[in-house]
C-alpha cells in the first residue's frame, strides 16, 4: 500500500503538465477538473496510504521508496526515493488535504480569469514540489522541493505578470529563498563531508556517532540549515519577502504563504530534530529568532490596513511561535501548531478572500466593514477561525499555542515565554481588530459595489477548513498523558536519546585527548507538571480574551480612539512602516550591489580589462605609423640607415 | 717542363649552371628573330629550366665538389636549385600575360631570368667567398635591370636605380668583409676559413670579426633585413610584378643559403659573438617588418614588409646553426615560393587594362565576385600567417623547432608574437575580400596561364600544408 | 576509422555543396541538414559502442602522417570527449536548422558551418599533439568568417578580436608543444608528438612544468574563457549570427575545458597542484564577476555571454577541486552549458529574428502574446539558474561538493554564484517577458514555429532528462575521471617522492593544497 | 730591413679609402658622384685584398680582386644604363629628387 508513494506526487505533475500545454484548448472546465482531480487523487492515495501505516506497529513505521539513483560520482551517490514516516506523513495530509480544498475553492475564486489554465498549472506544480520536498528521503530530494515550491511560488506570485509589483514581488521571493537556500546548500555538503551521505534516516542514526556534542561541525551546519528554515519560512532576517507575496491571487497566499510552503522551514527543522538536539546554541538561537519574529510581526500586524498583508503578518507570527516551539525542542508541539495553524490560517485567508471577492477586488479594511450580513457563511467561517488562532478554547489554536507556551516556560525560559504570551495578546488584538473592520460597524464600502456572498464552490471549503480549525485541538489534548495522539503518532521519529549521544561525545573528545565538560545537568527531565500547565492554559485564556476585548473597545466602542492614541507617535510610524527594514536592505544590500555591478560593467571590464586589450592593438598601430616614416624614398637615407645599422653593429660587437 | 694542375670540374654536377647558361644565350640569340611574339623565347626558357631542374638530380653520389673546393653540389644546392628553377619558370609563366599587358617587350627579360637562375645556383652551391661574390653579383646585376625593365615607366626606373645603388654600396661592405676574412684566416675557402679559426691560426680577431659584422651587412642587405630592408619596399612596389615576386624568392633564397654556409658551416666557433647581432637584426627584421605592413595599402608594399617579416623568421634558423635549420630553411623557402607565386598571380589576375589595381581596397567585396580567386587569396594569407594546415604552418612549426632545439626560446616567443601581429594584416585583405562591399567594379580578364599558375600555388600550399612528408624528406637528407 | 568519418563527413559534405549552384538556396539547405544529421546520428553509434569499464581510449585509429616528424594522425575518444564529441554533432545538426532563416549567401554560411563541424570534431579526437593543434587552428577560421561575414553592426572588429585573441594564447601553446616535442625526443630518443607517449614517458622538472603549464593554461584560459582573459567573448557573441553564438557557447569554450583535462593535468600534474589554488580562485572570481556583470547589461546577448563566464567558472573550478565530485561535475556542467546556454542564444535569436534588437529595454510583456515562446525560455532559464531538477544544477551541485572537499571557503563565496545567477536570470526574464507590454512594436509578434519548436524542444528534454537522471551522462566519465585521479591527485605529490632540490620549493607550497583534500581521497578508498 | 711597409699601413689606407667612399654616397646628391663614390669603395676593397695577399703570399687575393674588378665594370655598364633610361623619363641627376617611392 504504501508503495503508493511514488504516485502522489505524480498526478499532480501531470496535472500541471496537461494544463500547462494544453489548458487552452481543453478549455476551463476541463482545466479545472483536471487540476482538483489530480490532487485529490494525491489525497486519496495518501489516505490509504495513511491507513496503511497506522496499522503498521509504531516502530516500523519508517517506510523508504528508492525509485532509481539520481545522481552518482565515486562514494557520492542520491537515490531519488521517498520516506515515508509519520512526520512526511502528517505533512502529506495537510498539504494533499488542505491543498485539493484550496484548489477547489480557486475554482470559483478565478474563474473569470482569462489564463486560468496558467493559474492551475503552476498550482499542481506547486503541490508536486511540496510534496517532493515532504516526501524526499535525502536532502537532496528535499532540495528539490524545497527550490521547487520557490519557483511555484514565484510564478504564482507573478501570476498578474503585468503588475510590476506582482513581478518584484515574484522575485524578490525567490532571490529571498536562494539566499536561505545558499545556506542549506552549504549544510548539505557539509553533511555529506561528515557522514560521507545525506541520507536522511541514516544521517539521522549516524549523527550521535559521528557528531560530538556542542561542536563547531554541528553548530555550522544547524546553523546553516536553519538560515535555510529561515528563508523558507519568513523568519528575521528573511521575512520581508512573505507580505510582498500577497500580490499573487488569494488562494495561493492561503496555500503557500499561509498554509504550507512557508511551514517547510519548520518541517525541515523537525526533519533534523537529532542535528539541532546536538547544537543547543542553535537550539537557543531558534527559539529566540522565533520568539522575536512572532512579537515583532504581530506588532506590525496591528498597523497594517490590507486585509491580506495583516493576515501575512500573522503568518510569519505563528511561524515564530513553531520555531520558539523547535527551539525549545518541543517538536511536537511545532507540529502539532503547523497543522491546525494551517487549518486556521488556510481558512482566514480563503475568508479574506472570499470577502475580497465579494466587493470586488477592494483589500483595504478601510473601505470595508459591516460585512457581516451580505456575507454571512464566510463571516462565521471567519470568525471561528479567528477565534481559533487567537487561542479560545476549546478551538484547536488553543491547544497548539497553550502547548508552545507551556513548554517555552519549561524548556525555555520566561523570557521566550514573556515574548511568547505578549505575541499572543497582540495576535488577539489585531485578529479581531480585523474581523471588527471588516465585517461590524456601518459599511464603509463605496455605494456602487454590490457586496455578495460568494459561490458554493468556494464557501464549502471555507466551512470544511473552519470544521477542522474547531475540531483539530482533538489532535493533541494535554494533561492526560498518552491521550496527546500527534505525540504518539511523532514519537518514533522524534524519539532521541541524549544520554547515549553525550556518552559518545564525551568518548570521542576523549579519543581526540580533550576533556569533556559535564553535561550532567542536561539529562534531568523537568517533571511534567499538571497544575503548572492549568494555570498557565487559564492565564493564556485571559491574554486572549483581554486582546479581544482590547480590539472591540478600539473598534467597535469608540472606533475614532485608536486615531487619537496613534497620532504623532513615532513608535507607530516606526512600527506602520515595519521597521524600515526593507528599506534599510535596500540600501545595504541591492542598491550597493546593483551599483558596484555597473562599476563592474563600464570601469573594470570595459575600461580596465578591455581597454588593455585595445590598448595592445592601438600601441602597435600607433608603432607601425611611426615605422613608416623611416621609409622616406631618399636613396642615401637607406644608405644612412645601413651605415648606422653597421655602427650599431659594430658596437654590440665589441 | 712544370704543368699547371687543372682543378677537377665536374660538369655533372655543373649541368644546371650550364645548361641555363647556354640557354640563356640561346634565347638572347633567337630574340633577334622573335621580332613581337616572344613565345619561342618562353618556350625556350621554360624547356631550359625544365632541363636545368631534372639534370640537378643527375648526379647521384652527393656531394661533389669542384673547382677545388670551391663549389659543391649537396642536398641542400640540388633542394634550392629546384626551388630555383621552380620559381624562374614561374616567373616566366607569370610574365606571359602580364608583359605584352604592361608593355614589357624586351625578349631579354627571360635571358635575363635564366642568367640570374644561373647565378643563384652558383650562390647556392658556393663554398667558397670568391664564388659566393661572383654569385651574388650575378644575381644583383641581372636584377638591377629586371627592375627597370619596365624603361617607359618611372617607378620602374627609381626602383631599378635605388636597387642598383645601394646595392652596389652593400656589395662594398661585402666585399670589404670578406677582404677581411681571407685576411685573417689566410683563405678563402669556407672550409679553410672554418679549419683556421678552429685550429686557432687567425692572424687577427679584430679583423675576423670586423669581417663578419660587414658580411652580416652585405648578406643582411641582399636577404632585405632591417636595417639593410629599406630597399626592399620600394623596389618591390616599383619593379614589374612577376619579378618583384620572383625577388621575393629566389634571390633571397640563394643569399639565404650562402648567408647559411658561411656563417654556419665557415664561422660557427665565433658565433657566440655574432649570433646575438643576428639576433637582434632578426628581432628588429621581425617587428618592423610586420609594423610596416599594418599600414600599407599597396598590396606590393605590404608583401615587401611582409616578406622582411619572414626573413627574421629565416634568420632564426641561421642563429640555430644546425643542420635542422639548414633544412628549415630550404622547406620554408619552397612553401614561400607556393604561397608567393600564388599571391601575386592574384595580384596580376586583378590587374586591369589601364591600372594594376594594387589598392587593397580594391579587393572588396571580391569574396562575392570571384569566390574561387577570394578563397584561393584567403589560403596564402592564412598560409602566409602560418596557419594551419597550410604550408606556412609546417614551414613555421621546423623554423621554430630548429630554434627550440638550440633553446632560444625568448626567440622564438617573439617570433610567435610576431606571427600574430602579422595575422592582423593578412586578416585585414581576408576581411576586405568578404566582409566589405566593394566600392568600384573591376574588368578583370581572368587570363588562363596566370590562373594556372595560382592554381599549381593553391596545390602546393595544402599538399605542402597536408603531406609534407616528401619534400620534408628531400630536404632533411 | 568510424571517428575519422564521423569527422570528417561534414567537410566532405560542405565541399559537396560547393558544387551545388548557389542559387538553389532550398537544396543547399536541405543537404546541409541531411549531412549534419548523418553525423549526429551515425555518432550516437560511439555512445552505444562505447565501453563505460575502461578509461583507455576507444575508436582508436593511428597512422603515421608526417614521420620525418613523427607526427601521426591518432584519434580516438574517452569518457571526456564522448559527450563532447556527439554534443559538438547534435549542436551543428541544431544549429544548422536554426539556421534556416540566413538570407545572406546561404552557401557560403552552410560550408562554413560544416567545415567549423569538422574541425571542432577534430579538436575533440585528436590524440596527437600536433593534430590536435593543426585542429584547434583550423576551426578558427570558419568561426571568424561566420561573426564576420554573418554578423551585425561591430562583427569585424569582433571576429578579428575574437582570431587574434585566440592566437596569441594557442601560438604560445605552440612553442609548449615544441619544446616537449624536442625534450621528450632527448628523454627517449623517440621523435614524437602522441600525446598517450608523451603523456606516459615525459618526466619533467617542475620549474619546466610550470613554464610548460602556463603556456598552455593561456591558451586554454582565453578559449574557456576564464576571467581576466574573457573580454573577447561578449563581442564575440553579441555581434554573432545565432547559430554562430550557439557553437561559440556550445562547443568552442569547451574546447578550453577539455584542452585542461586533456592536457594540462595529465602532462604537468605536479604544476597543476601548484596552480591549483590560484586557479581555483580565478574561477571562483570569474562566477561571482560574470554573475555580477550580468546583471547589468542592457543587451540579451551580452547577459547570456557574461553568464557563460559565470557558468564556465563552475567548470573550471571543478577541474581544479581536484577530486572525483569536481571532476565528474565539471563535465557534466561542461556538457549542461552546452545545453542551456545555447537553447538560450537560441531563444535570443528568435526574437532577435522578429523585432532585430537585443536590448531588454525594447520588450516587456511578451508572456502575453507568445506563450509557447515565454514557457521554453522559462524553462531555460530555470536551468541555467541551475534549479534543482533540471541540468543545472546536478552539475553544480558536484562541483561545489567537489571544491567544498578541498575547501570550505572557496565553496562558500562559489555558491553565492548561485544567488547572482537568480537574480540576473530572473531579473532578465521579467524585463522582457513580464510587465505590461508597452512597446507597439511587439504587439503582433508571432509564436515559435514549428521549425524552432524543433530546434529547442530536444534541448529542453536534454535539461529535464540529466536534470532528473543524468546517470547516462555520467556513467561515461566515471572510469576516465577515475584514472585522471590517479593521476593528478594532490597525494601524489609527497616530499618523499620529489628529493631534488627545486621540487623542495613547491613541496611546502604544495602542502595546504594537498592537505585540503585529504578527505575526499581517504573516502574515495573505502 | 728599410723600405719596408708594414700591412696595418696599407689595411689603414684601404679602411679611409673606404671611408670616404661610403661618406661619398651618404653626402653628395649627383648620381654619378654617387656612383664613382661606390666605386672608390670597391677599389678600397682592392687594396686590402692586394695588401692581404702579398702578406699572405698566396694568390687568392689577387684571384679576388681581379674578380672585383670585373665586376665593378660590369656594374658601370649596368649603372650608366639605369642612370641613362632614367634620365630619359625623369632630366635630372639629382637624388633627392627620385622618391615617388616611399612609406
Amino acid at each position: 500500500m504504501l508503495n503508493l508513494a511514488c504516485l502522489v506526487p505524480i498526478f499532480p505533475l501531470i496535472g500541471s503538465i496537461i494544463n500547462g500545454f494544453f489548458g487552452l484548448r481543453i478549455g476551463k472546465n476541463a482545466v479545472g477538473k483536471v487540476a482538483c482531480g489530480s490532487v485529490a487523487l494525491s489525497f486519496l492515495t495518501v489516505l490509504l496510504m495513511f491507513a496503511s501505516l497506522l496499522f503498521t506497529p509504531a516502530e516500523e513505521r519508517l517506510f523508504e521508496q528508492v525509485l532509481f539513483t539520481w545522481m552518482a560520482a565515486g562514494d557520492f551517490a542520491v537515490e531519488f526515493g521517498f520516506q515515508i514516516d509519520p512526520l512526511s506523513m502528517v505533512m502529506m495530509l495537510v498539504v494533499t488535504g488542505v491543498g485539493s480544498l484550496i484548489h477547489i475553492y480557486s475554482i470559483g475564486y478565478m474563474h473569470e480569469e482569462y489564463s486560468y489554465y496558467r493559474y492551475f498549472a503552476y498550482l499542481n506544480l506547486f503541490m508536486f514540489s511540496m510534496l517532493l520536498q515532504v516526501k524526499g528521503n535525502n536532502f537532496l530530494i528535499m532540495l528539490i522541493g524545497w527550490e521547487g515550491v520557490g519557483v511555484s511560488s514565484y510564478f504564482l506570485i507573478g501570476y498578474y505578470f503585468e503588475k510590476k509589483s506582482a513581478c518584484d514581488a515574484g522575485v524578490k521571493a525567490f532571490v529571498v529563498n536562494r539566499i536561505g537556500d545558499f545556506a542549506f546548500l552549504l549544510a548539505i555538503m557539509y553533511i555529506f563531508n561528515i557522514f560521507g551521505t545525506i541520507d536522511f534516516s541514516d544521517v539521522m542514526h549516524m549523527a550521535p556517532e559521528k557528531l560530538i556534542y556542542d561542536s563547531e561541525a554541528v553548530t555550522i551546519i544547524c546553523l546553516l540549515l536553519f538560515i535555510g528554515a529561515t528563508g523558507k519560512s519568513a523568519q528575521i532576517p528573511l521575512y520581508t519577502w512573505l507580505p510582498d507575496a500577497m500580490e499573487g491571487p488569494t488562494p495561493v497566499s492561503a496555500l503557500i504563504h499561509a498554509a504550507t510552503m512557508v511551514t517547510a522551514g519548520v518541517y525541515m527543522v523537525v526533519r533534523c530534530n537529532v542535528l539541532f538536539e546536538l547544537a543547543p546554541l542553535v537550539m537557543l538561537t531558534v527559539a529566540f529568532i522565533g520568539g522575536t519574529t512572532a512579537l515583532m510581526a504581530a506588532t506590525i500586524g496591528m498597523t497594517q490596513y490590507d486585509i491580506k498583508r495583516v493576515l501575512a503578518y500573522s503568518t510569519v507570527s505563528q511561524i515564530g511561535y513553531m520555531f520558539l516551539a523547535c527551539g525549545v525542542g518541543a517538536y511536537t508541539a511545532a507540529i502539532f501548531h503547523l497543522v491546525t495553524h494551517a487549518f486556521f490560517k488556510a481558512c482566514l485567508f480563503l475568508g479574506s478572500g472570499s470577502v475580497i471577492h465579494g466587493i470586488h477586488g477592494e483589500q483595504d479594511m478601510r473601505k470595508m466593514g459591516g460585512l457581516k450580513k451580505q456575507l454571512p457563511i464566510t463571516y462565521m467561517t471567519f470568525l471561528i477561525s479567528t477565534f481559533a488562532i487567537a487561542g479560545i478554547f476549546p478551538l484547536s489554536g488553543f491547544f497548539s499555542k497553550d502547548e508552545i507556551l507551556y513548554h517555552a516556560l519549561m524548556d525555555g525560559n520566561i523570557i521566550l515565554w514573556g515574548m511568547g504570551a505578549t505575541g499572543a495578546l497582540l495576535t488577539a488584538f489585531y485578529m479581531f481588530r480585523l474581523v471588527f473592520m471588516t465585517f461590524w460597524g456601518e459599511s464603509r464600502v463605496d455605494p456602487d459595489v454590490h457586496p455578495h456572498e460568494s459561490p458554493k464552490v468556494m464557501t464549502m471549503p471555507l466551512m470544511i477548513l473552519a470544521g477542522l480549525a474547531t475540531v483539530g485541538g482533538l489532535l493533541g489534548i494535554p494533561l492526560v498523558h498518552g491521550w496527546h495522539a500527534l505525540h504518539n503518532w511523532l514519537e518514533p521519529v522524534l524519539h532521541f536519546d541524549l544520554a547515549s549521544a553525550l556518552e559518545h561525545s564525551k568518548h570521542m573528545l576523549h579519543a581526540n585527548g580533550e576533556h569533556a565538560p559535564s553535561w550532567g545537568h542536561l539529562l534531568v527531565e523537568p517533571e511534567h507538571n499538571v497544575w503548572v500547565e492549568v494555570s498557565l492554559m487559564l492565564l493564556s485564556l485571559g491574554i486572549a480574551i483581554t486582546g479581544i476585548v482590547g480590539a472591540y473597545y478600539c473598534y467597535v466602542k469608540k472606533p475614532d480612539l485608536p486615531g487619537k492614541f496613534i497620532k504623532g507617535q513615532w513608535g507607530y510610524d516606526l512600527v506602520n512602516n515595519k521597521y524600515g527594514i526593507d528599506e534599510l536592505y535596500d540600501e545595504t544590500v541591492v542598491k550597493p550591489t546593483v551599483v558596484g555591478s555597473f562599476f563592474l560593467w563600464k570601469t573594470a571590464d570595459q575600461k580596465g580589462i578591455d581597454g588593455g586589450v585595445n590598448a595592445v592593438a592601438n600601441t602597435i598601430g600607433w608603432f607601425s605609423k611611426q615605422a613608416r616614416v623611416f621609409q622616406s624614398g631618399f636613396v642615401r637615407n637607406y644608405a644612412l640607415f645601413m651605415v648606422m645599422g653597421f655602427l650599431v653593429l659594430l658596437i654590440l660587437m665589441f | 717542363m712544370e704543368h699547371i694542375p687543372a682543378p677537377a670540374i665536374d660538369f655533372v654536377s655543373l649541368a644546371p649552371a650550364l645548361i641555363l647558361s647556354v640557354f640563356g644565350m640561346l634565347v638572347l640569340f633567337l630574340d633577334l628573330f622573335a621580332g613581337k611574339n616572344k613565345n619561342l623565347l618562353v618556350f625556350a626558357s621554360l624547356i631550359g629550366l625544365v632541363l636545368a631542374g631534372v639534370s640537378a638530380f643527375a648526379q647521384s653520389n652527393l656531394p661533389v665538389s669542384s673547382f677545388g673546393g670551391a663549389y659543391i653540389v649537396d642536398h641542400l644546392s640540388v633542394f634550392f636549385t629546384l626551388i630555383f628553377t621552380f620559381s624562374s619558370a614561374l616567373t616566366i609563366l607569370l610574365s606571359i600575360e602580364y608583359n605584352p599587358r604592361n608593355g614589357i617587350r624586351a625578349g631579354e627579360y627571360y635571358a635575363l631570368i635564366l642568367f640570374c637562375t644561373v647565378g643563384m645556383i652558383v650562390l647556392s652551391s658556393a663554398t667558397d667567398l670568391i664564388m659566393i661574390f661572383l654569385g651574388i653579383e650575378v644575381v644583383s646585376i641581372c636584377l638591377y635591370v629586371l627592375a627597370g625593365i619596365k624603361r617607359d615607366d618611372v617607378r620602374s626606373n627609381e626602383a631599378s636605380l635605388k636597387y642598383f645603388l645601394l646595392g652596389a654600396f652593400a656589395t662594398g661592405f661585402l666585399v670589404y668583409g670578406m677582404a677581411l676574412l681571407y685576411g685573417a684566416t689566410g683563405t678563402t675557402k669556407l672550409a679553410g676559413i672554418a679549419d683556421a679559426i678552429h685550429s686557432g691560426q687567425v692572424n687577427s680577431d679584430t679583423i675576423l670579426l670586423l669581417g663578419s659584422v660587414l658580411l652580416i651587412i652585405g648578406f643582411g642587405f641582399k636577404v632585405a633585413s632591417v636595417p639593410f630592408h629599406m630597399w626592399a619596399p620600394d623596389v618591390y612596389e616599383g619593379s614589374p610584378s612577376p619579378v618583384t615576386a620572383f625577388m621575393a624568392v629566389g634571390p633571397k633564397a640563394a643569399a639565404l643559403v650562402a648567408f647559411y654556409r658561411v656563417f654556419a658551416t665557415a664561422i660557427p666557433e665565433v658565433g657566440g659573438s655574432w649570433d646575438t647581432l643576428l639576433m637582434v637584426v632578426a628581432v628588429l627584421t621581425m617587428v618592423i617588418g610586420n609594423l610596416g605592413a599594418i599600414v600599407q595599402t599597396n598590396i606590393k608594399r605590404l608583401l615587401a614588409y611582409s616578406s622582411i617579416s619572414h626573413v627574421g623568421y629565416l634568420l632564426i634558423a641561421i642563429i640555430a646553426r644546425n643542420s635542422l635549420g639548414g633544412s628549415a630553411i630550404a622547406f620554408y623557402m619552397m612553401a614561400y615560393a607556393f604561397m608567393i607565386f600564388g599571391t601575386f598571380g592574384i595580384v596580376i589576375l586583378l590587374g586591369e587594362k589601364d591600372s594594376e589595381n594594387l589598392e587593397i581596397s580594391n579587393y572588396a567585396g571580391l569574396g562575392v565576385k570571384q569566390p574561387a580567386i577570394a578563397l584561393c587569396m584567403t589560403i596564402f594569407m592564412l598560409s602566409l600567417g602560418g596557419m594551419p594546415p597550410f604550408a606556412g604552418f609546417i614551414a613555421k612549426f621546423y623554423i621554430l623547432g630548429a630554434a627550440v632545439k638550440e633553446g632560444y626560446i625568448i626567440l622564438v616567443v617573439i617570433a610567435v608574437l610576431n606571427s600574430v601581429v602579422s595575422l592582423y594584416y593578412y586578416l585585414k585583405i581576408i576581411v576586405l575580400m568578404y566582409m566589405k562591399e566593394s566600392e568600384r567594379e573591376l574588368n578583370l580578364s581572368i587570363t588562363p596561364i596566370t590562373l594556372a599558375v595560382v592554381a599549381i600555388a593553391v596545390f602546393g600550399t595544402i599538399e605542402m600544408g597536408l603531406f609534407p612528408d616528401p619534400i620534408l624528406q628531400l630536404t632533411q637528407q | 576509422m568510424f571517428l575519422t568519418f564521423l569527422t570528417f563527413l561534414p567537410l566532405i559534405g560542405a565541399m559537396g555543396l560547393a558544387f551545388i549552384p548557389k542559387e538553389k538556396e532550398g537544396m543547399i539547405k536541405q543537404v546541409a541538414v541531411a549531412v549534419a544529421a548523418a553525423d549526429f546520428l551515425l555518432s550516437l553509434q560511439l555512445y552505444a559502442g562505447f565501453d563505460m569499464s575502461t578509461h583507455l581510449m576507444q575508436f582508436e585509429y593511428s597512422i603515421a602522417w608526417i614521420p620525418s616528424f613523427g607526427v601521426n594522425y591518432h584519434v580516438g575518444i574517452d569518457g571526456i570527449s564522448l559527450l563532447l564529441y556527439i554534443m559538438t554533432t547534435f549542436l551543428t545538426l541544431i544549429c544548422i536548422i536554426a539556421s534556416w532563416s540566413v538570407k545572406k549567401r546561404v552557401k557560403e554560411y552552410m560550408i562554413a558551418m560544416l567545415a567549423l563541424s569538422t574541425g571542432m570534431l577534430g579538436v575533440f579526437i585528436s590524440l596527437d599533439i600536433f593534430l590536435f593543434y593543426v585542429f584547434w587552428e583550423f576551426q578558427l577560421v570558419p568561426m571568424y568568417l561566420l561573426i564576420g561575414i554573418w554578423g551585425g553592426p561591430r562583427r569585424i572588429y569582433a571576429a578579428v578580436k575574437f582570431f587574434l585573441y585566440t592566437a596569441v594564447g594557442s601560438l604560445l601553446m605552440l612553442v609548449a608543444i615544441i619544446w616537449m616535442y624536442f625534450e621528450v625526443q632527448q628523454q627517449t630518443g623517440v621523435l614524437t608528438t602522441d600525446l598517450m607517449y608523451i603523456t606516459e614517458n615525459l618526466n619533467i622538472g617542475l620549474d619546466a612544468q610550470k613554464w610548460l603549464f602556463m603556456a598552455f593554461f593561456l591558451a586554454f584560459a582565453i578559449k574557456v574563457p576564464m576571467f581576466p582573459f574573457h573580454t573577447w567573448l561578449p563581442d564575440a557573441h553579441v555581434e554573432a549570427p545565432t547559430a554562430g553564438s550557439v557553437i561559440l557557447a556550445g562547443v568552442l569554450l569547451k574546447m578550453g575545458t577539455y584542452g585542461f583535462l586533456r592536457f594540462n593535468l595529465p602532462l604537468f600534474p605536479f604544476a597543476s597542484n601548484v596552480f591549483m589554488e590560484y586557479i581555483a580562485w580565478m574561477a571562483i572570481i570569474g562566477i561571482v564577476y560574470g554573475a555580477l556583470v550580468a546583471m547589468v547589461q542592457e543587451d540579451l546577448k551580452k547577459l547570456v555571454a557574461y553568464s557563460s563566464v559565470s557558468h564556465l567558472g563552475f567548470v573550471m573550478l571543478g577541474i581544479f577541486a581536484f577530486n572525483h565530485y569536481g571532476l565528474q561535475g565539471a563535465l557534466l556542467q561542461n556538457l549542461n552549458h552546452g545545453i542551456s546556454t545555447s537553447a538560450l542564444f537560441l531563444l535570443v535569436g528568435m526574437i532577435y529574428d522578429r523585432r532585430h534588437t537585443r536590448l531588454i529595454s525594447e520588450f516587456g510583456g511578451l508572456a502575453k502574446i507568445i506563450p509557447v515562446y515565454t514557457i521554453c525560455f522559462m524553462i531555460v532559464t530555470l536551468s541555467s539558474i541551475g534549479l534543482p531538477g533540471t541540468n543545472g544544477f546536478v552539475g553544480e551541485f558536484l562541483v561545489l561538493l567537489g571544491i567544498f572537499q578541498a575547501d570550505g571557503m572557496m565553496a562558500m563565496v562559489a555558491t553565492s554564484g548561485v544567488i547572482f545567477a537568480a537574480c540576473y536570470m530572473l531579473w532578465m526574464f521579467q524585463r522582457v517577458m513580464f510587465l505590461k507590454l508597452d512597446n507597439p512594436k511587439n504587439e503582433n509578434m508571432e509564436d515559435m514555429n514549428c521549425r524552432e519548436l524543433i530546434t529547442i524542444v530536444p534541448l529542453i528534454i536534454l535539461i529535464f532528462w540529466i536534470g532528473f537522471y543524468p546517470k547516462p551522462f555520467m556513467k561515461t566519465f566515471e572510469p576516465t575521471v577515475e584514472h585522471l585521479m590517479t593521476r593528478v591527485s594532490p597525494d601524489n605529490f609527497r616530499p618523499k617522492k620529489h628529493n631534488d632540490e627545486h621540487h623542495a620549493t613547491a613541496v611546502d607550497k604544495h602542502e595546504e593544497s594537498s592537505s585540503h583534500s585529504e578527505k575526499p581521497k581517504e573516502k574515495s578508498h573505502h | 730591413m728599410d723600405g719596408f711597409v708594414p700591412l696595418n699601413h696599407y689595411l689603414l689606407l684601404s679602411a679611409t679609402l673606404f671611408v670616404i667612399g661610403v661618406l661619398g654616397v651618404l653626402l653628395r646628391r649627383n648620381v654619378i658622384v654617387v656612383f664613382m663614390s661606390v666605386e672608390i669603395m670597391l677599389n678600397a676593397v682592392n687594396i686590402s685584398l692586394i695588401a692581404f695577399d702579398h702578406y699572405l703570399n698566396n694568390s687568392d687575393g689577387q684571384v679576388f680582386s681581379f674578380m672585383v674588378m670585373c665586376v665593378a665594370a660590369a656594374e658601370v655598364s649596368v649603372g650608366l644604363a639605369i642612370i641613362i633610361a632614367m634620365f630619359r623619363n625623369k632630366p635630372t641627376v639629382n637624388l633627392d629628387e627620385f622618391n615617388i617611392l616611399k612609406w
